[in-house]
């Protein structure tokens, strides 16, 4: 019964994602839904190495980057296609995860979220002064949209509008989620959340802590640099700033403010946050205070993010029935 | 969950319907003029001066009861966004601004944000107005695009010729900015300089975002003993550069890239004789045309009469004035090729909006889309400014790729 | 097979100039309880960390079932059969009892990631088995009716025994237990030797650092008692409770103390 | 050799800025155990209160300098009690988001207040020294000796005092200071101030040398944390001795390797030294 209702849901859920951009013709609001997608797999990527494993990587976004410019660089320098670019530029992010993870997860405490945070801006240097290879401070311009898909006797799947981006999105946000949510319920997620709990026991149960910890960042990077990828694609054009830790930082605003730890609330704080901030724009000047001040209170009063709440807020009504 | 959490909770859904409930939709008798730009971060203060050029034509002509076009009239407006340089962000900007604030033409003051928005604006039917000195935006064949200030080129060959003709300098050590404009600006000095016979020393690009200390640089370049260098960062950061460098012992020249002031540096160096030896672009208070006296004039009315308008200021209102001028020449507001066409038709020169309010007189603009303008040099020498010197501004710098 | 599960050879561990644990050497028995005494700081809870791999020794060697396992890392030494628990109680605290204990399953700690992202068939088994053995575990120390509750909220005794079933899920051959009865009530304390002797009677050896004095003298098979980092005495509880130095250096305090 | 000479000076003068601000954050997480990200905008806000102090209301320079150090004092006092205080229980990742916010309302606060406009106010005095072919101004010789003094106060401050001591020996063990019966929340504040106060000190130091605007903050805060870790969290002698090292470094990279890729490097060695040692050159080991 609950499992019925609970695909019941999903459907519905899915059916209101394929149709929203029947009812939204507006070009701006759909770019919002795509950025939204975007930042979606990018919240879910640093939740499963921040939520599960707990290991705050301040160098997220940096990652996000590399996907973004490996996968724009295979596209402009190399003359790959957007789906053969894609892949390879998510492989390598997490190559280049699994390099960095290696020596900075051997860190713990505060210093591992310091040490990635170096890691991020020294990656940052890199790509910004690059000139040769990643265009430096200019950025990558002129990065083409994917290539139309041809589907014998029905047509083309051309990529060139928004909307059809917005599908494109959904789908790798669906993907992400799926296999996140798999590997977070299976055994391998039970061992990254012993390691969240208490490393050394943790070790002293016979888990190979390092290398789940590695294998975890890795993935993480993975899907960090398919949300970069992504957004290279869609945009059009990069910047050496779109690698900065400051990209590592709305990130994390996104999973804190909407729940870190779960897989709903970093999908939440993707949406409810970028939207928040562009809708403070009548503030000018003073729109960045207040979007401060709603992100101290947030935490000070939702320590576990919007999705924390309302599980309290449930837990409680909860309680009172069953008294 | 603590009682002030709920209410918390609530108030941002609060937040959240209002603000996304009630838009300042424009309406039919609107202009909406949209402006990306760096309003916060270390860009603020260009990205400012900008802004309140911007919104002096705007109130100007709403003041004289709007703007007519075709019989009906029209009150502008300008919303500006901020984006702190960053690309993605003035992409995201402009299509807030285009689809739904309305805006038919964005101003955007960065080479990389231009870039952007030069990748969809044909698709998306908007009119790009380009604060950069960078050519490649009038170059790339983009339709909708036209540039405010004069072409980079123009600035490189004049200083260059006047620093060797004139000062007899022949080593230079460049020490421009980082960015991508420092680096195009430098880039085509080196070829100019070394095709005159002059040596580059060294090159070494300034991060003035980063802690602005200089010695450890400057160091590094007096120890190539050049005659002059070339600066190329916004006004504060070069006087400091200029201040350093005189306390290190350097007595030769400065060549300062036109997004320094001369008249802002001279403020923030100590002793006014440290600036001897500098050539760069003219102050607009030394513009000898009655227009952009009467330019600073109304900016003092506006701003308080301790604030001298800079280029950046007077370039950003004359885009705006020819923006609405070419709308009422055009007889339609939402047309941007027939708003483009009229731009560049010779007529709008004459019309009163522009030939009364213009700074800079200028002379045409380009089919590609560039503001052909009057551009003066200065010298700064015994502790004051020289007479101004017209920057020869042939056609192929506007229009040729380099 | 060999006579002793684990046998220490001439262990000694400097932290900076103080010498924490000096040269000791002890052969524990394959199916005893086998206890470490001491007054604090004698280095009882240092030995446990070098010998599950925590701390590597300055010097000497630790035999596992008769393979070399000093220089190993702590979950390789878990993963050939050594649980063990920690001083301070620890668990997974913001997880219930179940999960905690399905943490501490064989299946749980090899299972390839790949698998489970990748395979369904695989996945379910493993899945349904390491929660069988879990249930089991937690029926056998005891907290089967407590299954479903977050281990911060458990009575302190019980969480003690979370800890110990902790160490016990894996299904090692000798467990290491840090004060199994440190801060545990008096009721308590009968309920956790009970099941200390139960897994024994499993057939597993048993290695325990202890303070009360009156329980180790009653279920140790034999006792080893150090003093600053070095062995006094080995032997059976009678022999170390009549040994001078052992009363000297601690019994006598205790027992003075106590008048 | 003059130049090296040079180098080596100009390498000092960073480096004591450096020290000064890397100080500050080590006293602070060594006592609150939050990585305290707001450093450097804090640094800004001093700069900003001594340039009021100097330029509008024409205090002295030395005044202006003890204005902004007993403010911000004020000001790091307040923010520990309102903003740091209910988060030390919290996951560090709590308060690291509430420095994040922090920076946002500080910075813009500070920019809509005052402005973009690159400020400065002038130096106590313009002298230009030259000696062995190494120029140096009165006002880096200031820097460098002011910063080597209070840095010795603040060695003095935790040596000699009962407070200093309980603050040294909290840092190094969090229980030790309940045993000397020390008021902890009281002890939070004073070093929270303290740290602020060293900030804003090196602000108005490096005022009449560099520029002060709004994200100036940003220069700063990257290489302090780098100096820290370098130094081992919460160590004194180490964010000290990091301090000089990484402005030297630093200068010295810049000098002769190359400034394009200055920060590549030295974040890059960072990464390189925390595999090697996970807690720094200074720091205890877990």
């Amino acid at each position: 019964m609950d499992k019925k209702r609970k695909a019941l849901c999903l459907g519905v859920l899915i059916l209101i994602i394929l149709i929203i951009p029947l009812f939204i013709k507006d070009e701006y609001y759909l770019h919002i839904l795509v950025m939204s997608g975007i930042w979606i797999i990018s919240a879910l990527s640093l939740n499963l190495i921040l939520g599960y494993a707990g290991q705050l990587n301040l160098a997220q976004g940096t990652f996000f980057g590399i996907g973004a410019y490996a996968t724009g660089l295979l596209m402009q320098k190399m003359g790959l296609s957007f789906w053969a670019a894609l892949p390879l530029g998510c492989l390598l992010t997490a190559t280049i995860g699994f390099v960095t993870g290696l020596p900075t997860l051997r860190t713990r405490g505060h210093y591992f979220p310091i040490a990635t945070m170096c890691l991020g801006i020294a990656i940052y240097y890199v790509i910004a002064r690059w000139d040769d290879v990643t265009g430096g401070a200019r950025g990558l311009f002129g990065l083409p949209r994917p290539d139309p898909i041809v589907i014998p006797f029905l047509g083309t799947i051309s990529f060139e509008s928004t909307a059809s981006c917005y599908y494109l999105v959904s789908f790798l946000v669906f993907i992400t989620i799926v296999v996140i949510h798999r590997l977070i319920t299976s055994l391998s997620g039970k061992r990254l959340i012993a390691i969240r709990g208490n490393e050394d026991l943790a070790q002293a149960l016979g888990i190979n802590t390092m290398r789940d910890k590695v294998i975890c960042f890795t993935i993480s990077t993975f899907f960090a640099g398919l949300a970069g990828g992504v957004f290279a694609s869609y945009m059009g054009s990069l910047m050496a700033e779109n690698a900065h830790f400051v990209t590592s930082f709305e990130m994390l605003l996104n999973v804190m403010i909407g729940g870190v730890g779960t897989i709903i609330g970093p999908i939440i704080g993707a949406i409810f946050l970028p939207l928040l901030s562009e809708e403070l724009h009548f503030l000018g000047g003073w729109r960045l205070v207040v979007y401060g001040l709603i992100l101290i209170l947030t935490i000070r009063f939702l320590p576990f993010g919007i999705v924390g709440g309302i599980r309290t807020a449930l837990a409680k009504r909860h309680d009172k029935r069953g008294v | 969950m603590k009682k002030g959490g709920y209410l918390f909770f609530l108030f941002l859904m609060g937040v959240l319907i209002v603000t996304t409930g009630t838009h300042l939709r424009a309406d039919e008798n609107t202009i909406t003029i949209g402006y990306s730009g760096p309003l916060s971060g270390g860009g603020a203060k260009f990205g400012k001066n900008l802004q309140m050029g911007l919104q002096m034509a705007v109130d100007q002509v709403n003041q004289m009861g709007g703007l007519e076009v075709a019989g009906k009239k029209y009150q502008v407006r300008l919303i500006s966004l901020d984006d702190q340089f960053q690309t993605a962000l003035t992409v995201s900007n402009a299509k807030r601004l285009v689809h739904k604030e309305g805006a038919k033409m964005i101003f955007n003051p960065s080479s990389g944000g231009i870039f952007g928005l030069m990748a969809i604006n044909e698709k998306e039917k908007f009119i790009i107005c380009a604060y950069t000195t960078n050519q490649v935006c009038v170059t790339s064949g983009n339709k909708l695009i036209f540039r405010g200030p004069p072409a980079m080129m123009a600035y490189v060959q004049a200083w260059a010729n006047r620093a060797m003709d004139k000062f007899g300098w022949k080593k230079c050590a460049m020490m421009p900015d980082a960015y991508d404009y420092g680096k195009l600006w430098s880039g085509l000095f080196e070829k100019y300089w070394q095709k005159k016979g002059g040596v580059i020393t060294t090159h070494i690009p300034v991060d003035f975002m980063k802690l602005s200390d200089y010695y450890p640089l400057l160091t590094k370049a007096l120890a190539t003993n050049p005659d002059c260098i070339l600066i190329g960062s916004s006004s504060e950061p070069n006087a400091m550069q200029v201040k350093q460098a005189r306390e290190l012992g350097f007595r030769g020249g400065f060549i300062v890239i036109e997004r320094g002031k001369l008249e802002e540096m001279l403020q923030f160096v100590p002793d006014p004789n440290m600036l001897n030896g500098s050539i760069g672009t003219c102050p607009l208070i030394f513009y000898p045309n009655p227009s952009a006296k009467k330019f600073i004039k109304k900016f003092k009315e506006k701003y308080g009469a301790d604030q001298v308008p800079v280029h950046e200021s007077a370039i950003a209102y004359a885009n705006i004035i020819y923006y609405l001028a070419a709308i009422k020449l055009a007889g339609t507001t939402t047309d941007v090729y027939k708003i483009m066409d009229a731009l560049k038709d010779p007529r709008i020169q004459k019309m009163p909006l522009v030939k009364e309010n213009d700074p800079y007189e200028n002379e045409k603009i380009f089919p590609n889309g560039a503001v052909k303008g009057r551009v003066l040099g200065v010298e700064f020498v015994n502790g004051k400014f020289s007479d101004p010197f017209p920057v020869p501004t042939p056609d192929w710098v506007y229009t040729e790729k380099y | 097979m060999d006579e002793y599960i684990l046998e220490v050879r001439n262990l000694t561990k400097y932290f900076g100039g103080l010498k924490a644990i000096d040269n000791v050497s002890f052969k524990i028995n394959r199916g005893e309880i086998y206890s470490i005494i001491g007054p604090n700081g004698a280095g009882k809870t240092t030995l446990f960390n070098m010998i599950t791999g925590f701390i590597p020794p300055t010097e000497g060697e630790i035999f596992f079932q008769g393979q070399k396992i000093n220089g190993l890392k702590p979950y390789q030494i878990a993963r050939l059969g050594i649980g063990r628990t920690f001083q301070l109680t620890t668990l997974f605290m913001q997880n219930t009892v179940l999960e905690n204990l399905l943490i501490g399953q064989k299946q749980t700690r090899e299972f390839p990631v790949f698998h489970s992202i990748m395979s369904v068939k695989r996945r379910r088994v493993s899945q349904s088995e390491a929660v069988e053995r879990a249930h089991a575990v937690a029926e056998f120390i005891g907290l089967g009716t407590f299954k479903n509750t977050m281990a911060a909220i458990l009575p302190h005794g019980a969480q003690k025994q979370l800890s110990i079933g902790l160490a016990l899920s894996g299904d090692p051959d000798l467990i290491l237990l840090d004060e199994p009865l440190g801060g545990v009530d008096m009721d308590e304390i009968d309920m956790i030797i009970e099941l200390i002797k139960k897994i024994r009677d499993e057939g597993k050896t048993i290695c325990l650092i202890e303070h009360k004095m009156r329980v180790v003298m009653n279920i140790s098979d034999r006792i080893l008692a150090l003093s600053y980092g070095k062995k006094l005495v080995e032997d059976l509880p009678e022999v170390v409770a009549s040994n001078e130095d052992v009363i000297a250096s601690y019994l006598g305090d205790r027992y003075a103390a106590r008048g | 050799m003059g130049i090296l000479l040079q180098t080596l000076i100009n390498g000092i003068m960073l480096g004591s800025v450096y020290a000064m601000v890397a100080l500050g954050l080590t006293l602070i997480y060594g006592i609150l155990n939050v990585p305290n990200f707001v450093h450097g905008t804090l640094y800004m806000i001093g700069a900003y209160i001594a340039y009021f102090a100097i330029v509008s209301f024409g205090a002295p320079y030395w005044v202006g300098l003890i204005v902004s150090l007993i403010i911000l004092f004020a000001i790091g006092i307040l923010l520990e009690r309102i903003v740091f205080r209910p988060f030390y229980d919290k996951p560090l990742i709590n308060s690291f988001i509430v420095a994040v916010g922090l920076i946002l309302v500080l910075e813009n606060t500070a920019l809509s207040l005052w402005g973009p406009e690159f400020r400065q106010f002038a130096a106590p005095s313009d002298k230009v020294i030259k000696v062995m072919g190494v120029m140096i101004t009165a006002q880096r010789i200031i820097v460098i000796v002011t910063a080597a003094v209070l840095i010795w106060l603040v060695h003095l401050f935790i040596k000699k005092t009962r407070l200093g001591s309980a603050i040294e020996a909290t840092s190094q063990n969090p229980d030790g200071a309940l045993l000397m019966g020390i008021n902890i929340s009281h002890m939070r504040g004073i070093t929270f101030g303290i740290g602020t106060a060293l900030a804003a000190v090196a602000a108005v130091l490096v005022g009449p040398i560099l520029l002060i605007y709004p994200a100036m903050g940003h220069t700063v805060i990257g290489m302090a944390f780098v100096i820290i870790i370098i130094g081992g969290m919460g160590s004194f002698i180490g964010a000290v001795l990091g301090g000089y090292i990484i402005g030297i470094l630093e200068t010295l990279v810049t000098s002769y390797i190359t400034n394009f890729f200055t920060e590549a490097i030295i974040f890059g060695l960072l990464v390189l030294l925390l595999a090697v040692r996970p807690t720094g050159l200074f720091g205890k080991p877990h």
